[in-house]
């Protein structure tokens, strides 16, 4: 099979994507967080109308979406006795339905809803590539700062406040990488399939990692595989890009969490003995 | 020399090209089966088309809504014809608000008349795009498109649902042949020929369709999507308003109030649905009243693919309405 | 009222440094209307162990947030010695059983004065805390009294000043309850660092305390645990069972055999009440 | 405004729907499952493709999906020690990725991808009020047999099980009447927002109640008081109904959440007296 | 290795009814290859309290569940007495804030044999747990003990033949405790129900106690609180401090002035390793 160039953008952006949702998805599995970013997906609509009406653009308009609707949460969070999921359930789909109002309001601007909604990482440029590589490489470095203390708030946010990490900036500071995440990948997977790329790989890293810095990688790597398989499915056997790379976590997901307990143990000692000589 | 890989977006501009391209080659057609072009999503294969094209024929930004952002990667190294910028296109603008008063369409003629100042644009915008072209600039030109249709946004849109009159097809094909025979000198001849032949079948096509839709002129009807308004005008028609005018929008309680009242004080008396869309909206607009409802595909889903998709879709589309709007079914 | 209840606040702290590290006074935390804390005074003196105690709902946990910064006063100063560093071992840590974390990267994630601790000061905390061994083992793995002292390893890494417990050994075992106040001793012997700990476990704290505060929304009695456990208020309280508890305390360092008999116990309602109403054991009044 | 019969129909569906979701909304709430109803919805893609290709129909396919699901669920909450959240993540983008995958495979059949997110309330037909009022009917009877157990379980499942409650059978029943009116609602909000009538409701309804009783209904009614002012918004400012109906929920619940304790006091307490008189 | 560890199990009911409530013989639960619990014989009779008492992980709270029926045996038999009655207070509840509950919609949630409670069976049964007035008030707001309280009287209603209570008492206070026990001893007395708990206060546990099941993965001894005291297996898994943990217990009702004085307690770990390797305390092998 010749190597088409659009298919080589697509892995392009689509391995530069996973390599970033790999250790950010771990902190959303983490902090129980899964349904913040499809909160922050399902908002970005909203980001899209705005973004499209003052002119701004879409990322600037995503981006902006993203991170009201995370600080609302915050403090919603502080005012209601409610479970932090009914919260986030309540405002992903408020925003998504005022996004649809807005667009209506704004005289149906033309948004093309599919690719808002499932992505086209067939139809990546090189302009995008630039962004998901220069922006996922921002994030990375920002990540390798806050590390520590994201992964020390993470175990107790009192904790970590006694020993003077600045939690509430941090916490910010993490969302706001999350926001621009979810800003870059939409385009690739589409709102409806953003969160799998930050939850599926990171969790089925879970079993073959006994350290955190372990796990980052291995959502990494494994990201990096479901994309890769996923788009050769989707050339193979011609079906939607997007979803097939979902589909492939899921499935390597499955597998992982099918594997025997000796085997997974065998990776994770193979892995220490490695990182220990 | 072999012929150019040429790449169509939907059925009735594919029929077009192939009219165009016989004997020399066969085009590609991008959306295929029952998919809609207004939500389309791209597989692997249709992206493979659109690398590989060195020409892409679609209709412009008001229905293949996909088409934008897959010129700039895809079809980067192609050469995108947007046909309603095509010289002698009689583009409309895009009708706001679903409901349309019943005396828009009286004077169609005239109004067509008028437009004429904005075609004048288009025409020498659409030259120019020629003569860019002809530097190996075709990318650039592209650019100047897309400026040009940003620029539209301010004044209304243009519906790009063009292909459905005759006239319109009939300078489409002429603007084909002459994209086909630059790019492809060596068959220069035959896309010429060939574009001669098709402008006379479209020309008795219209003929045809005028002595059948003459019958009809003055019924009211609504269609689901606003697609089918260079038909009207081609024809006389009716046309009182559609139930959505952005596919990829949900409608409002009022635009569905306002069109039912547009029925019963109207006398609207057909309904369509199309074939892409739930038809049960359309079960709303009759329910309790005298209209019928019946199914008008302007893309032409069940036909099959070709030169002669397009006159079978415009008689299909001409026998639904007169069916319909005749009370003969 | 004995002479504890009655002795200055400063003088908790005369014997070992004449600055105090947290210094709390006048404190009132209120929530929705209610004082959940009125007219604390509290001050923590380098080298000794303090001990809250009082029925749930008293107010220890607000009081030890309070002085670990955590929740600000609405009315009162909290004055803590400036650059004073504290080691903090929560009542319990619920980890994300998907975060795969060993006890040496535990301790590691703390920020020790802007940077991560070196292996040799891990050792050593784990060391002193008697959790050596448990480096490598997952944190998820540990029992209870084992993450206690590994919790108490990282609390030490900070070099700490002050080291703040809450319910330090609640569903601890009782060799693991003894075991960890002793090791507390240890440390503080060692370090010379001021302790607050906060404890249901009566006999326990008062036999590893200097002193003791009984709260129950404002202070009820304070001092030494001998003059604490003879206080009517304490009594009040705890009920003549409260004093009972601390029998085997005397007997196996004063060897005072005043038991009182257990004649079942009174109900906590009224103790309470009793307490509030007895205004004149505040410290300050 | 004359009132039309679609409009009508409209609003006796959304009421209807409103009634049952109320009541069961207030579970989701309580057991902390808001995400558990939109990973039920987002498997409703895949039920459509099945119930196309199989030529079942869309309900039962909807059905079927939806209850293959929840089982999974059940069963991989068995084996891993991952977060609900994280499961309910992979699982709802899993189902829909497979959905689109299986609608390419089998030759994209005509699944109008809108109709499927965005409902479409004003379609309903009287064929329709039928299987709702009915079908809404039926599963209220079901939650009023269950309701003390399903309460009982909610608050300590061992405690019910020794006390001899039927736990599991308790807890698929429950899953199954979600599954239901997931597939009834479907048609109506559609995919992206048939959760929020059932969270946002139940949601702005607790600060109104003292007993589990009056919040389902509280949230039956809010749920109705939202289809009504939604679908009159939608009437006046020509809104897409679906989304019209979900903001206004979700205004409603902001307006609930931001009076002062004494109003609510006061609800709370005026309610109080009627039940006892 | 005194008399009481050698007692047949069948012994522990003979005072009151021949068939015991729940009889478990050669238990044996394992999970990942582990077993947590090994060869346990457990029988419980009417009218009696049994303690469960063992250091954190000894599987306390598995060979309840056990009791329970909420843990099916791997190996071994359980045998509950047909139509057996269980009421169950659970370690604590988590209930969801959401949900409006009030004690007494707690209480109606109660599946008596099928139906739901009346209001004089609730009333009568929040009296006897000692939680009087209770009613109106919302679940969320009780303190620690007034919900165990309403816990307690739920299970009442049950008109259990068989009460199982899980850390009965931890994190209430210690006058909260002292009430609860008294309350358990005046429900056994009144209704002659069995009862089956598990706490980690040995001093408490000890004074309210008919048998002592001391657990730590197999049983290490039982019997009679007096005797359990005074056995070897016991001194080795809680050590010295342990016994004289149970000191006040002696003085209080028998008045044996046989305290051990603290020498500071020996390593948890060691005790427990002590008390695998005495196979012969053992009830039965
Ligand atoms: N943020 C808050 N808002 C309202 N009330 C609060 C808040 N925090 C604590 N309280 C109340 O303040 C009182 C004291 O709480 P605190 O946790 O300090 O008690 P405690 O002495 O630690 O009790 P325990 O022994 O049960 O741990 C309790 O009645 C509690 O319900
Ligand atoms: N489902 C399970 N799978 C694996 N291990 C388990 C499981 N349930 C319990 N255990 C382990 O079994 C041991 C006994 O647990 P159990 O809860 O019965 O102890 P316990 O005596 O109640 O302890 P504690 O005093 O801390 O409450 C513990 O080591 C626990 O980690
Ligand atoms: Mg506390
Ligand atoms: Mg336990
Ligand atoms: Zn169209």
């Amino acid at each position: 099979m010749i190597f088409d160039a659009f298919l080589l953008r697509a892995l392009a952006g689509g391995i530069g994507l996973a390599l970033v949702m790999g250790p950010l998805g771990c902190f959303v599995v983490w902090r129980r967080m899964a349904y913040f970013g499809d909160t922050l997906a399902h908002s970005a609509l909203l980001g899209i109308t705005l973004g499209t009406v003052t002119g701004l653009g879409y990322g600037p308009g995503i981006v902006v979406a993203c991170l009201s609707v995370a600080i609302l949460l915050v403090v919603l969070k502080r005012r209601q006795p409610l479970a932090e999921d009914t919260l986030l359930g309540i405002l992903a789909h408020s925003a998504l339905s005022l996004g649809l109002v807005a667009m209506a309001l704004a005289g149906n601007p033309r948004v093309d809803m599919m690719a808002y909604l499932f992505g086209d990482i067939l139809a990546i440029d090189t302009g995008d590539l630039w962004s998901i590589w220069l922006g996922g490489a921002g994030v990375l470095a920002a990540l390798a700062l806050l590390w520590r203390r994201l992964l020390a708030i993470t175990v107790d946010e009192d904790l970590a406040r006694v020993e003077g990490v600045p939690v509430l900036g941090v916490q910010l500071a993490f969302m706001g990488l999350i926001a621009l995440v979810i800003a870059l990948a939409m385009k690739i997977v589409g709102v409806l399939l953003v969160t799998s790329l930050l939850v599926i790989p990171a969790a089925a890293a879970r079993r073959l990692a006994a350290t955190p810095e372990a796990m980052a990688a291995a959502a990494a790597g494994l990201g990096a595989i479901s994309v890769t398989l996923g788009l050769g499915a989707s050339m193979v056997w011609d079906l939607p890009s997007g979803p097939a790379v979902v589909v492939t976590a899921a499935v390597i997901f499955g597998v992982i969490s099918a594997m025997p307990r000796q085997l997974t143990g065998g990776i994770l000692r193979a892995a220490r003995r490695r990182s220990n000589s | 020399a072999d012929a150019p890989v040429v790449v169509a977006t939907i059925k009735p501009l594919h029929a077009l090209v192939a009219g165009v391209m016989a004997g020399v080659g066969e085009p590609r057609l991008l959306v295929q089966g029952a998919a809609s072009p207004h939500d389309f999503a791209l597989k692997p294969s249709d992206a493979r088309v659109l690398d590989r094209a060195s020409l892409v024929f679609w209709a412009g930004p008001g229905v293949e809504s996909f088409m934008p952002r897959v010129i700039d990667t895809l079809a980067k190294d192609a050469h995108t014809i947007a046909l309603v910028d095509a010289p002698g296109v009689k583009t409309l603008p895009v009708r706001e608000g679903g409901v349309w008063e019943p005396h828009e369409h009286d004077h169609e003629g005239h109004e067509g008349e008028d437009h004429g100042h904005d075609d004048h644009d288009h025409e020498a915008h659409a030259d120019a795009h020629d003569d860019h072209d002809h530097d190996g600039h075709g990318h650039d030109g592209h650019d100047h498109d897309e400026h040009e249709h940003e620029h539209e946004h301010e004044h209304g849109m243009i519906d790009g649902h063009a292909w459905l009159s005759p006239a319109n097809a009939r300078a489409m094909v002429t603007r084909i042949a002459a994209v086909l025979a630059e790019a492809d000198p060596a068959h220069a001849d035959t896309y010429r020929r060939n574009a001669t032949a098709y402008d006379a079948r479209l020309d008795a096509l219209d003929a045809q369709l005028a002595q059948q839709m003459a019958a009809v002129k003055d019924k009211p009807y609504i269609v689901f999507h606003d697609a089918y308004q260079y038909f009207e005008s081609a024809y006389g028609l009716a046309g009182a308003g559609s139930v959505t005018l952005n596919p990829e929008q949900p409608p409002g309680a009022r635009r569905i109030s306002e069109l039912r009242a547009r029925i019963t004080e109207g006398g609207v008396v057909c309904v369509f649905a199309e074939p892409q869309f739930d038809p049960r909206l359309v079960k709303t607009l009759t329910e309790g009243t005298a209209a019928r409802s019946a199914v008008l595909d302007p893309i032409g889903t069940d036909i099959t693919a070709g030169a002669d998709a397009y006159p079978a879709l415009m008689e299909r589309l001409a026998t639904s309405l007169s069916g319909c709007l005749s009370g003969a079914g | 009222m004995t002479a504890a209840a009655h002795r200055p606040v400063a003088a908790i702290a005369d014997t070992v440094d004449p600055t105090p590290l947290v210094d709390i006074r006048g404190l009132v935390i209120a929530r929705d209307g209610r004082r959940l804390l009125d007219g604390i005074d509290l001050a923590i003196a380098p080298g000794r162990i303090i001990s809250l105690i009082g029925p749930n709902g008293a107010g220890k946990s607000t009081l030890v947030k309070v002085a670990l910064g955590l929740i600000a006063p609405d009315e009162g100063t909290v004055r803590r010695r400036p650059g004073l560093r504290i080691g903090y071992v929560p009542q319990s840590l619920a980890v994300d059983r998907t975060l795969p974390l060993t006890a040496r990267r535990f301790m590691t994630l703390a920020d020790v004065r802007g940077r991560r601790a070196t292996a040799a000061e891990i050792a050593q905390a784990l060391a002193e805390a008697g959790a050596e061994g448990l480096e490598n083992r997952s944190f998820h793995s540990l029992s209870g009294g084992e993450a206690k002292r590994v919790m108490l390893a990282r609390a030490l890494l900070q070099a700490p000043d002050l080291l703040v417990l809450d319910e330090a050994a609640a569903h601890l075992d009782m060799p693991g309850q003894i075991a960890f106040y002793r090791t507390l001793r240890t440390i503080r012997d060692r370090r010379g660092c001021g302790i607050l700990l906060v404890s249901h476990d009566l006999h326990l704290v008062m036999s590893a305390t200097d002193h003791v505060l009984c709260l129950n929304g404002h202070v009820c009695c304070s001092g030494h645990p001998d003059d604490v456990s003879r206080d009517p208020a304490f009594l009040a309280l705890f009920g003549p069972m409260g004093a009972e508890a601390l029998a085997p305390y005397h007997h196996a360092h004063d060897h005072v055999h005043d038991h009182v008999h257990i004649h079942g116990a009174g109900a906590a309602d009224d103790c309470t009440a009793g307490c509030r109403q007895t205004g004149s054991t505040h410290p300050h009044s």
